[in-house]
């Protein structure tokens, strides 16, 4: 039974009033062809980020679906996404992952593209062409939106697509809470040099589903939970340093946009916790951003750490400033790419501690995500086969309990929620899967 | 003839050369206790990132140390954390085990001062684990060791490892 | 035309009459998925032998097709077979190649498995799943039946299988003469320590159909043959060595199972060879287990050497007693495993002997397989073709020549019978082949 | 929408009007599927040259398509084509590159086949076999047709072929040319051992579209340009050193056939340019042989340097004498056979400065091709993706401006012909890839 | 100083490298017979097989020798065996003959009495057969050198494959 | 005892190794104009193809030096032009530039003459590039270094890569 794109959709692969979805999503090369159509080439994808092309002429490669793509500023310092590939004859025109140039030569035939994207020069236009190519009609193929939000950048394929804050929706609230610094105030975050770029055999979605809510995956973890790893040098991983006060986690949900987000709340009074205690400068700068927060934010500033996945696959952690991309490689394999993100504006002490603590947490060379990575492959490996994709993958979790308001009205807006663990923020994730998919 | 600098410098190698092997040795044979010995207490281990760039802009392709993001930039102790996880029976990326081979090649020896060893070599990593999963890492190395007491200590180590996109799921062993 | 699984299977593969079957069956993707699902999805298939799991809570890997999966020992020392993977996300649970556990955690989100495949333990059963998730029901997948027969253990995911014994049917004979002891008693074998498991480039039916009954490949082993290999250290392989009085080649197929056997058949005396005179201790417990044999099974014992394929993938040699399970791996690929078994209670110089012999024999260490495996290998690859593909393999050796009755009335029960020379084994296992293929 | 073989073929994929092709044509399985049987299966392909295979029993392996095929010369000398493979069980009769034979012993049950193809023995003929086996009805795979061509031989699966001269058309003529020695006269061309063999990730068309015509790709070779690797010693490439002469650049095309040429024509006087200067013996060679040209062809001689591409994918370079065949190996990659030809009968010297010449040139360590096959692969693997498909590649370079008579009578017959540079020669290839795919 | 001990070591070093290198190149360049030479009477040729099990159990991770199913537990006459199947020309996994690369790394000296060297090294094996067919072969060597007036003498080996399942159709090449 | 010759030899083995290594690690860190001082002006630099021939017809497998087809058949002024493609910055398949890993094991000196060593050697090179290219190259050299005043100089190097196809899109790596 094919599912790829073009044909009928399967209905029956998610059940949503049982709580079980197939394996095949996981695993099924015609599923996949599909989601490379109905999600990656419709969806708005994070590309990056602005510092990483802070001049006119900067340009980062990025992805988009499989795809490579050029994230650059033109010389008129307008941002643009183009597809690396040239009009005439296909080559990558781009084959550095950075730099500034005022222009695109492909080495090929030698069309050459302005940083703007336009077709600037062809050899031979009037000898071979007789000067009649439409020049103009065979630019570099440029993503049909492009928008910024906080210095983020993010495109689409699709010229249906809605304006970008209509797209995050009300998980928005939770995109600004992590690109605020930790003072909640305007300042910006930064990408620190080097994206950090790993292949994992394993479907892009165990990525996506991980980060928007798998609360309850403590075990994955246990061995770094064993060590004293945490910036305080404590036992345990930074969850363990947090606030003395009493938390709550909470898991939200935006079906209909796919999104998710788990957060922690604290519940009663709220002090600092020192995790510097030995690097005064460092406690000084957190102390005194939490006190800011606490002003700016009020209430609000009770949300504390988290993360979250805006669909389909950027996913971002708080506390610990990072965002991971899960960009599809193949039904069984995810090409990850990592940004580390500090505050701009923070002293480089500050920076140094933060960068230094989420390097050994996370990508392939971190303590935790290690283990991530090989369960993610493992789980795929052992959902592959005839029997096994017989068994679908059980969702139940606090199926049937989420709520549609939170301990607090700002908190929950829009979404679907439920405090402590559950699997409701999968669920949402698919809710919006399958609907693209049966498009 | 007059060889005998030549001959202390041949020893020099040699015993350098043993270091490095049975450094390996150690790695390969899982006594991470006893190759954490080797390593100075101020011990800098550095493995950056490599990038695509020009031809003329080789120096910009490799993330800097303490500044950007890195495979590895750190000291002992948390060599020590990585150890010490992998000892708890529970750090699933290494259950079971990975199967390792290090090779060393290349050895040559930069400065050589009464307290320190430079050391430029290459290496090749084959890892296999599981049923059918195989890595293979090359890339070159360049260390400082330490003349101690007890024999050369590590006290640095730069990792070049030649890929871009890194073509492991993940960095669980030692290089 | 596709030939994958839900679809109608094409009538023209194979042609019985003339005696020839499509290089498709070798290469094909589309008949391999079909495979994987009427085939291995159905039969009996040998998974392992007691000796290997002696203990409560013994596990040992072993395959199904193309999945993973565990033999163990419950608690109780009831066997059991499992899918080796997690029913929440599809975690791989087992991930040791053997050993004793009284449970299977799971290492991703923590469910515990007990060694009955129950479901014992979920984190967060009340906080999150309300303790409303049904733990009864997503217990590790079990096959659907499991058999052991002289310690072999046999399983399949059919509920509709019949007994093991009628899936053996007459082919059963020549399974208990595998399993007996060189004296023909009740004695047992015992796997010796280590499965040799390797990759080789190949469809999975070259070394089904080979040891089913291809006698006619000596070229093959041509150069084993110059070498002074044998047990009696004399020119060739042990074939070589056997009994001096006249023996017939025999061919027996059961068209309706699949299986498949030949064996020699002693027909004037039948003294006892020594092929060890150099070693009394082990020439002794030949000779006594020769007239023991005789005695135990009279007229019966004239059976010596040979071996088969039990339908679809298991086939055993005996005289070197080894069993070979050829799992599939992709069309063009198998992953072999290879059992060798001594009997039980033999002196230690006797297993010594079988297995130093064995194992330069056989597997892809060994004298003969290494050029089997070659063949096969560039057999595979030769057929894949586009003009390749459009010349069948020919299956006319002996067709039309098969008899019904032996040489003597228990040797060809329910079997049709070739001596000598023939592919009548390699028809009768296609003809169980395409019967399951068409279903 | 799937083009695999036996389904309608997509009407879009080629628009010659507008002057563009789909690039899943460079990357798509089922297309290069469909290939494989249109194509492959049925054209007219190079396979080798008579100086491989001087004497009676010598052969050497070719491919035809994806198939490895043995071209020999049996025992009376006759030319053969076989498909390497066994019709038993389809083992590869021949493992060896080339060398001499009289038989083709498969390895696996021992047929035997004589070096002209026949079935010669098979063991177990009269006790397995009962002599029933047709062994006239199971020799070696053989071609349908085979002709040879001043010493090139081609071979054809299609017994509906056409002559091979009806097949070149009028392209023969640039083939003569190609053919022939520096003096325009009868000698021949010899193969230089060792012929060049490896994998390059790209579709085959990328091969066979650029030496059909490929004249403005200057800026894949900027940098060889820059160096002073000529015969001449001078700056840039042989390209750099012809004739002082007026030139023009000649594009032919003839798209019933798919072949395509291009040629540079000498308008004005025609003296003899010494390229080696340096090296007196092989510059009186070439100085005669230039003198000989121009007295035997006349005003046909004004033909200088150049190649094309024999439909699908035999490219011949004059000049620097080489053949390359583009042979497929899926949709994303080739493996590329290049040969090196010398006249027979020239100096040694002149052998040497040629061979010397062409190794540094062309071929995976040759300073040009280098960077073709990176820019292939890099424009073949920009191809592949979602919104990459959705482009098609430009093919209009001169669209609308082809003739159909050259400045010579001679020059262009039966072709359409543009002076300079264009890609009517590309059109052309794929005018006739559309017609076989269609079918 | 005092190094004539130092130098003694140096050259027994040397001279054990050049036994394992020119017995790699023996067997890269086909010379079998010459290689048989290099083997004592009673060697002892083993190449366990390795299991996956937990971190702290890796001593049952190796099949025994002499017991278990190992993919080699022989001697001489074995291997001359192989060697002879390899010279008839009929040994089909061979023909035609693989190309080999054997690269002999971190060669290390356990030890040494007056009458055997004990040798520990790391291996990569290279190989190439029939138009694409590649292997990677890497591991360890346990050796043990016998002082014999012609030279060293292989009195045992133990080769440790760094693979679960096998990666290779077949084992024809000596190690 | 009387060592000296042996510890001249020792001696004369580092400093080949070292030139060998040096050699390698300038190629690695793509000095190649330090590279091409390391050249003698007269290098034959040849690198045949393989076959696939008999067991007993070995000598036929590579292609002869300078009358056959080979993959590298120059001297030192083709190298020069290949590193001066490098530099131009538009050599294509250079750009981004390969990362690449020489290492060099198994070194053994064959012919010692007052004028030239003859060394043998096992290389394995790891080549990355672009996102994802992975390719090694595996095999045997066979040089003949110069004794110079500034040390040695290669003036011959055969290499044999074990490969019958070639599995690489180029070859624009130095061996
Ligand atoms: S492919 Fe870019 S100019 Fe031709
Ligand atoms: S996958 Fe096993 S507990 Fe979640
Ligand atoms: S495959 Fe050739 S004889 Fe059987
Ligand atoms: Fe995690
Ligand atoms: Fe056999
Ligand atoms: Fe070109």
């Amino acid at each position: 039974m094919s599912a790829g794109p073009g044909r009928p959709f399967p209905a029956d692969l998610v059940d949503f009033e049982k709580g079980v979805a197939s394996r095949r999503l996981f695993v099924d090369r015609d599923i996949y062809d599909r989601e490379l159509e109905n999600i990656f080439a419709r969806c708005w994808l994070f590309v990056g980020h602005e510092s990483q092309v802070p001049n006119p002429g900067d340009f980062v490669l990025s992805r988009m679906g499989e795809e490579s793509v050029i994230l650059n500023r033109d010389l008129g310092g307008k941002l643009h996404v183009f597809l690396n590939t040239c009009r005439h004859r296909g080559m990558r025109v781009c084959r550095y992952d950075f730099g500034n140039t005022r222009e695109f030569l492909c080495p090929y035939h030698g069309w050459l593209y302005g940083a703007d994207g336009t077709l600037q020069g062809v050899p031979q236009f009037r000898e071979g062409y007789h000067s009649e190519l439409d020049r103009s009609a065979w630019g570099l193929i440029e993503v049909a939106k492009l928008e910024t939000y906080n210095q983020t950048v993010w495109a689409t394929w699709s010229a249906d697509a809605p304006s970008l804050t209509e797209y995050f929706g009300e998980a928005r609230f939770y995109l600004d809470n992590f690109l605020a610094p930790p003072d909640g105030g305007n300042g910006r975050l930064e990408v620190i040099g080097g994206i950090q770029k790993w292949i994992t055999p394993c479907n892009w979605k165990f990525g996506a589903e991980n980060f928007i809510g798998d609360y309850y995956h403590g075990i994955s973890h246990e061995s770094a939970d064993r060590l004293a790893m945490s910036p305080s040098g404590k036992k345990g991983r930074h969850t363990h340093d947090v606030v003395k006060a009493r938390t709550v986690k909470v898991n939200l949900s935006y079906p209909e946009h796919g999104h998710g987000v788990r957060s922690t709340v604290v519940v009663g009074d709220f002090p600092y916790t020192s995790l510097y205690p030995e690097n005064p400068a460092v406690d000084a700068y957190f102390r005194d951003a939490h006190e800011k927060r606490r002003q700016r934010l009020g209430e609000q500033s009770r949300i504390y750490g988290g993360g979250g996945t805006l669909f389909p696959n950027m996913s971002f952690s708080n506390g610990r400033t990072s965002i991971a991309v899960w960009h599809p490689h193949g039904p069984e394999q995810t090409e990850v790419w990592r940004y580390y993100l500090v505050p701009e504006d923070a002293p480089q002490e500050v920076k140094d501690v933060l960068r230094h603590y989420v390097i050994r947490y996370q990508g392939p060379s971190g303590l935790t995500e290690q283990d991530d990575l090989e369960n993610w492959n493992m789980a795929a490996a052992a959902s592959r086969g005839t029997i096994a994709r017989r068994h679908p993958y059980n969702y139940q979790m606090g199926l049937g309990h989420e709520a549609t308001t939170g301990r607090y009205e700002w908190l929950a807006r829009g979404a679907l929620v439920t405090e402590g663990i559950s699997e409701q923020n999968q669920r949402g994730f698919l809710k919006r899967w399958v609907a693209l998919m049966q498009d | 003839m007059d060889t005998s600098t030549d001959i202390e410098r041949l020893l020099l190698v040699r015993r350098v050369e043993e270091f490095l092997y049975r450094e390996a040795r150690l790695l390969d044979e899982r006594r991470f206790e006893e190759w954490l010995k080797l390593l100075a207490d101020d011990l800098r281990y550095w493995m950056p990132m490599t990038r695509n760039v020009r031809f003329d802009e080789a120096e910009r392709a490799e993330t800097r140390e303490r500044q950007d993001v890195n495979w590895f930039d750190e000291g002992k102790e948390t060599l020590l954390l990585r150890v010490q996880q992998i000892r708890t029976g529970v750090h699933w990326a290494e259950e079971p085990f990975s199967r390792t081979c290090h090779c060393v090649t290349n050895v040559l020896l930069d400065a050589v001062t009464p307290e320190t060893v430079s050391v430029n070599s290459r290496f090749l990593i084959y890892r296999n684990r599981g049923d059918t999963e195989v890595d293979l890492f090359a890339g070159k190395r360049e260390d400082v060791l330490l003349r101690a007491a007890e024999g050369f200590l590590l006290r640095r180590r730069k990792i070049v490892l030649d890929q871009n996109v890194l073509l492991a799921k993940n960095l669980t062993i030692f290089f």
